[in-house]
């Protein structure tokens, strides 16, 4: 028997080597993401939706039927999709700048009703497809192409903390965590639980996942792990964050 | 749908270290985060022109996979050298 | 062809398209001529075939992109299809010595099709890395389209922050320019 | 989509209601599955209609957190196979243009209902022909649309019943346009089951959740909008354009008053048509030689039929509630005809029938 | 507005820099005070270099969470009274068109640069010339706003000077409209500072925040865009519409090449124009009577000047890296005129000299 | 002397009787708004921004500078202005639609990047200018336009929670309330510390105010003050939600 | 004019305005005429002027609006700016019996200008609700465009609830329109 | 900018209650809130044409000001009868 590479019988073998860079978090996400829908069983009515920024590089990515969408608007469209045939699964899948800027008003409001999807937001602290310029999880003092002397929080605030926000507004059976791909099995357990939300008919899932850019950060292996692993974990617990069953906070009513 | 994929296969320590060079592309990734440092950079060429990686660079490999799972490209396969349970 | 040239070059990221792209219409500028460049750019930020669209001209400049190039360099295999589109009977065609198996790709028709052995000599003469500008000599001696003088003050000013911490940086690039024009005039 | 059922879906009546009433009806009857929409004045009691109406007939509606929302979620709706539609006007029309460029580039047959209000911006929730331009071109692209202008609510209970048969038969997104007046006057008309009629209802296709196990059973679907190479995109823009003219000629529609020895050709679309025919009529029995000439599909747009026309007529007069966006349409169309062009223009504002006529006598 | 300081803020010089960074340098050349942006290939650096030296230069920027917010933050930073500016491209460019519309209606000088990337949709990153319907009449209005079509890094430098003096000299929401080519490709061009060479730099002014305390020193300022009646609405848009025209024939620019005798004429604009005067170049030399006419202005449009140049001519060919939305403007413009449009239409691809030679010789 | 309508000063004379329906609460948090500003000697550099949704009307209902801008974009419009002029007050104001649906992108970022602007939301649990159709705030089971047969959380979630939102993204720096229009002195005082943030430079300050809408809600006077302060209350909890040195959350870093 | 009419009536909010435009317009498409009715409306839920615009015809109708009313009716003393544009030589126009001071507001030309005191003779006879229903039979009395019996048929069914509830309405609405074709009739 | 305004005064309790019924719209948002209930429909009527309110229907005003704070018309001004502090 031939050796094959290990790859998550999910991925489109067509299209490998996929398109993202050397060293892209994007591809682990999508690893983990994989292995949750295999194991699972759900490939059958699973349909993956991509946003614009270098996650629509994923839009050939797996053997599920996928659509690559707007910048910012995968999640309306997966809504719509939902809405439409609630026996599908639908995942969107986007990056911090298409689900915290220019699409945090359908993150907020899907999250809100409780849309029956699960949404995946891989947050690089960067616009990674335009060429690194600031995103709402840039951290402080961290240098893009549109923060050249650093992003300074008394003028452009701090991180973006999103799961913290889609915690404080979603109701109880909702599911929300932040993963990294520092932790893949973490993360694939996230996700599995995510999914099985959403199987269950019981509503929003969101997970955001810490992910690397090397390209635009400029880093090599070492530093794109260092920036990972103790940088943006300052900023960014890992963790989940809303558990069906163990609620935290108190509520209204 | 089974593509024939161009392999290396290098041994060392407990692994049998595979690694797809049509894949690989150079990032490193899997050098950082081996345990016993055997990664390195190999003289053959991966998918982008760029060295690819071998193991025998360091501690001897422990099977661990870590490499394996952190690979964006899935470039790397390892199976364990001794009839030990692969996972 | 001294008037002017239309120059497309592509190879993977990395061998320095853009660099000598950049370089050689800086150059024309430098000199007074009308340049202009354009590096091709999609939605991935790596990976893909690099692509640099020069024009050098003593009149005012048309489309940034043309059909009919002078010269078309390709560094690497897959980027021959990428310009085969740009040649016409009238180009000359350039490919790097190392690529092989690829005539099958190499455009329809053109005026000459010549192999240079960049690679080759960069290693035996000076460091893999300078095989581009080995390159950026042969076009030059090839089109005479700017002078190896102005190119030698753009390399000395672009890449000043280089030769500062390595002096001997600067000769290598002189010489490994010098020996790209000597290829091509002794081709 | 035929029904099992042998009862209509609708009993054929004639009723008196509102162009917002009969778009909701024309909705079910054009067996509709899903609203997605934002609320907006004057389309809303199409909402409030339909989602009355919706859980008597299984149908589903979202209201979405804004038009951009509504319009991506319609374009998932019909990804997912459903007769999915939206509808808005002004301000919320622009904002729906970037879902519905992604139909254009996708050939994604969405259903869009503009009831267009005053412009530019917010201006006013009454009245205009003002998103005529945005509604035929809006967005980044080239217009691969199609758009019913209609007059009445007999035709906006038809077209949008066609609306639903064009777009999934040509795969084109598809709009019906119509206005604030239509929305909220109330007039007659027959509404009925299309299927008991006997008109044809093209079926839906789901573009993605096809069954079986996609790279198992069959290739994954892929799609995309986006393209790294100009040629590519070229490619793909050229074969939807001549996608779409190769097939325009099957969906033009006009209607043509008194043309055949008219000198003076009044030409307007929509309810301001109502006005010119009506002028047509009076001004005929005055003896002038007029006649009225009225795209009912904007894109494509009759451009053959109106040439002829023109070529006949010795004088022609645009009348349009908007400042020259119909009048745009026409001289694109008949370029090279040497019939000199009148206009009447009220940007936001009605015409009556007696306006054109003196405008006419003052020709 | 008139420096105090009798340096020049930028030193005369010629340079070799991208379009993008043009544009900057022009945007502190013109004293613009502020820039609200949202990331956007290919138009990024404009942003990049803003953010470099907007700090050496005691300006502001703010990269806001979508053009949406771009597009009237920008507004809102001309109703402070100051030269604010935003850029963007494609699918950013629909989204801007909201926040246009409001300037369009209440005459807000907004300065907009729009680095014209493929379509429909998100579609390329690279070039194309198919956002001039949309920049043109974007929204729900009726286009009162200015566009230049620049076909140079000269032009880009030139003309975004010029936008801010045009905007606030009529008062009307201006447009720069360039390409991804532009943005990206490099060639020389001198920057200088207009005050130095005379060019007289319009003065901003606040719409609101005049000082002193409104209802008591003064009447306060109250700004709106919605109104009640559509006659109210008439009257409002009657009036825009009556002060652009009025005007228009100051604004208007264009450029002919060859046209005394030309017996083929060649449409262009931006880019293209470039390559259709290189074509003319060479076709003269082979003896073909061709000449160019290229709008610089593609709103207002110079009707008149074309028409003349159309007259004279047997044959038109109108070349766009669009599908005829440079005709639209083209026959809206010369209706009546019955010289024959031949097209060459490259949606998203670029084009050659070569390309359009062979075009004419195939006439 | 003539007796005189017991008018802030602020109000705008000219325009009243003002547009708002019989029994309005938005003129009700002008009111208090009015006799912030007063009290704080503000006049002179405050510019009000109001959204499209009955929040319009009053475009020229002060005695301030004054721009009716779209539905939602009142926010970025803010912003600009105050981006452009740091030394004017910026107030914006708003509807639930406009500010928790077609804005809350805006609303959002701004309080992320805390903004150094002051949001006032009017809280009617309806869009009311359009007749009263569903909003982000309607309560479960309410009867609305285009929820004719009540509100069904299963479906479209529970009311969207803003203040509580808003404070769990900004800074320590931020000012959140929630008002109502059923306690004017206390809105009054909670709009007078929003300001004293922006005065001195303190950055964003949030204030949602529980308003009445008679004319969509079809109730009269009892029966608007019964659901504003026994209905809306159950759901909304009236108070301050974040005062800059009153720290409650456990924060990142 | 029994043909067809083109009717506008403006009055207050509540008032009743739109209530009895409805009614006359569905009368007449009871009958089997062509008719349409478009109340205004503006961006404010409550205030203002209501007016509604009504045509009846045996003719497709054209615009649904019009400057040429056959009969202009104001109920309100602000309410008659807002329609004397709608107003011309062949217009007969009517108003409520308690606008006073209001002559120079009247449109400058109609046929005719006719108070009619509604509001007293509802107080007196009937009650001050109905007095819309009135001026409905004013309207029809002075245009017979449509029947009597048509218009009580669908007050009867439009006001089914609240003569269910209260029987006596019925009677009261039936006499009140009656009423004001009488005094069309013997004006 | 001092606009004269209509105005009803009417006595009750300790109040001078001043209603301008220029402004009053009827809505009786200040009805329900007057802790003595003495505020009731009048016959006069407002400017909607509906009728406005007056005292006189409950308990006597004790001059909380109540209804002058909550009415979103600023339609009333309640003055204190006796020289008591106004606020
Ligand atoms: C409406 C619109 N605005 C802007 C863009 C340009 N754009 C493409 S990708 C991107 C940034 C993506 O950043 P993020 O969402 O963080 O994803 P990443 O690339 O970092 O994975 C932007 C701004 C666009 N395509 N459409
Ligand atoms: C882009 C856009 N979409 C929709 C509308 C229509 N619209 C006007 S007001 C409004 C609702 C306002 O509701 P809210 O913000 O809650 O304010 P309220 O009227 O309740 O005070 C809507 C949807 C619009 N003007 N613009
Ligand atoms: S730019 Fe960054 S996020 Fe995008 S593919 Fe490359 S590494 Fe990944
Ligand atoms: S399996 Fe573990 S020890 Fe072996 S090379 Fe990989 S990471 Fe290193
Ligand atoms: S992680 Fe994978 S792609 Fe990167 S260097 Fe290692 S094997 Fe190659
Ligand atoms: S509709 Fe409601 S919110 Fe709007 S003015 Fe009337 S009462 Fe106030
Ligand atoms: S002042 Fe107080 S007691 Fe007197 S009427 Fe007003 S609310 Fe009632
Ligand atoms: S609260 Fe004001 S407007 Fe309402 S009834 Fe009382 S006095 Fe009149
Ligand atoms: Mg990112
Ligand atoms: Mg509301």
């Amino acid at each position: 028997m031939a050796v094959l590479p290990p790859m998550p019988k999910l991925w489109y073998r067509e299209t490998k080597p996929h398109k993202f860079c050397p060293g892209c978090g994007h591809p682990l996400v999508l690893k983990a993401l994989a292995y949750a829908i295999e194991e699972l069983g759900i490939e059958d009515r699973t349909i993956f939706g991509c946003d614009i920024g270098c996650s629509l590089l994923a839009w050939d990515f797996f053997n599920l039927d996928t659509v690559q969408t707007h910048h910012g608007r995968t999640t309306p469209v997966m809504v719509g999709i939902k809405r439409a045939r609630p026996e599908l699964i639908c995942i969107a899948y986007m990056g911090d700048g298409g689900g915290y800027a220019i699409g945090s008003q359908h993150l907020v409001n899907a999250a809100v009703r409780n849309e029956n999807i699960m949404v995946v937001l891989a947050n690089n602290t960067v616009y990674a497809m335009t060429g690194g310029q600031m995103a709402p999880t840039t951290l402080p003092n961290q240098k893009t192409e549109t923060t050249p002397y650093g992003r300074d929080p008394e003028k452009t605030g701090n991180p973006t903390l999103g799961p913290e926000m889609v915690a404080a507004i979603t109701p109880d059976t909702a599911y929300v965590a932040r993963g990294t791909v520092a932790k893949l099995g973490q993360l694939k357990s996230f996700f599995k639980k995510g999914l099985q939300r959403q199987i269950e008919g019981k509503g929003f899932s969101f997970i955001e996942v810490l992910s690397g850019c090397p390209t635009n950060w400029r880093t090599n292996a070492e530093e794109t792990w260092n920036f990972l692993e103790n940088e943006m974990t300052r900023y960014f617990k890992v963790g989940e964050f809303k558990v069906p069953g163990q609620v935290k906070e108190d509520k209204n009513e | 749908m089974t593509t024939a994929y161009k392999v290396i296969t290098k041994i060392d320590g407990k692994g049998v270290f595979h690694l797809f060079p049509e894949l690989c592309k150079g990032c490193g990734l899997c050098m950082e985060k081996c345990p016993v440092k055997t990664i390195g950079w190999a003289k053959e060429l991966g998918v982008f022109g760029t060295p690819v990686v071998e193991p025998g660079h360091g501690e001897p490999c422990i099977a661990c996979k870590t490499c394996e799972m952190v690979c964006p490209d899935c470039a790397i396969l390892i199976e364990r050298r001794k009839d030990e349970k692969a996972d | 062809m001294s008037k002017g040239a239309k120059i497309v070059i592509a190879g993977e990221g990395g061998q320095g398209v853009q660099t000598i792209a950049n370089m050689l219409s800086e150059a024309a500028y430098e000199e007074g001529r009308e340049a202009l460049y354009i590096p091709n750019f999609g939605v991935e930020q790596r990976g893909g075939v690099s692509v640099a669209y020069i024009q050098i001209s003593d009149e005012p400049i048309g489309s940034p992109k043309f059909k009919d190039a002078d010269v078309a360099v390709a560094l690497s295999k897959r980027s021959i299809r990428r310009i085969a589109k740009y040649c016409d009977k009238e180009t000359i065609f350039l490919y790097e010595g190392e690529i092989t198996d690829a005539e099958g790709e190499f455009p329809e028709e053109c005026r000459e099709i010549i192999k240079v052995p960049a690679i080759k000599i960069a290693k035996e003469l000076f460091h893999p890395k300078v095989f581009n500008v080995i390159i950026m000599g042969f076009i030059i001696g090839l089109t005479n389209v700017v002078s190896v003088d102005t190119v030698k003050k753009i390399i000395n000013s672009q890449l000043e922050y280089k030769f500062e911490k390595n002096p001997e940086l600067r000769e290598m690039n002189h010489k490994a320019l010098e020996k790209g024009v000597e290829l091509a005039l002794n081709r | 989509m035929a029904e099992k059922n042998l009862e209509p879906i609708i009993k054929e009546r004639r009723v008196f209601i509102t162009g917002n009433e009969a778009v909701a009806w024309a909705g079910v009857a054009a067996r509709a599955d899903i609203m997605y929409g934002y609320p907006i004045t004057p389309q809303n009691e199409i909402m409030h209609y339909w989602t009355r109406l919706a859980p008597k007939y299984g149908k589903g509606f979202l209201q979405t957190e804004d038009e951009i929302s509504a319009g991506f979620a319609t374009v998932g709706g019909v990804l997912a196979g459903k007769r999915a539609f939206t509808a808005t006007s002004g301000p919320g029309n622009i904002l729906m243009q970037d879902s519905m460029s992604m139909a254009e580039m996708m050939r994604i047959p969405t259903v869009m209902i503009i009831t267009q209000r005053g412009g530019p911006s917010t201006a006013t929730v009454i009245y205009s022909q003002q998103e005529t331009t945005l509604t035929c071109f809006g967005g980044n692209g080239e217009g691969i649309r199609i758009v019913y202008s209609t007059a009445s609510h007999q035709e906006l209970f038809d077209y949008t019943i066609k609306a639903f048969n064009t777009a999934w038969k040509y795969r084109f997104p598809t709009f019906v346009l119509g206005d604030g007046y239509q929305s909220k006057m109330r007039e007659s008309l027959t509404i009925y089951d299309p299927v008991e009629r006997g008109i044809e209802l093209v079926p839906a296709e789901p573009f993605l959740g096809k069954g079986g196990v996609a790279g198992l059973d069959r290739p994954p679907v892929h799609l995309r909008n986006t393209y790294n190479m100009e040629d590519e995109l070229y490619e793909v823009v050229r074969e939807l354009v001549d996608a779409y003219n190769a097939v325009a000629h099957e969906i033009v529609e006009y209607r043509e008053m008194e043309t055949e020895d008219a000198e003076i050709l009044i030409v307007a679309h929509g309810i301001v048509s109502r006005a010119a025919e009506g002028a047509v009529a009076r001004l005929r029995k005055d003896g002038y030689k007029v006649g009225s000439f009225r795209p009912i599909t904007l894109r494509p747009f009759p451009a053959e039929q109106l040439r002829k026309c023109a070529d006949r007529a010795e004088k022609m007069l645009v009348v349009e509630s908007a400042e020259g966006q119909l009048k745009k349409l026409v001289t694109d169309a008949i370029y090279g005809s040497t019939t000199p062009i009148e206009t009447l223009f009220r940007p936001g504002e009605s015409i009556t029938v007696e306006e054109i006529i003196s405008a006419v006598k003052g020709l």
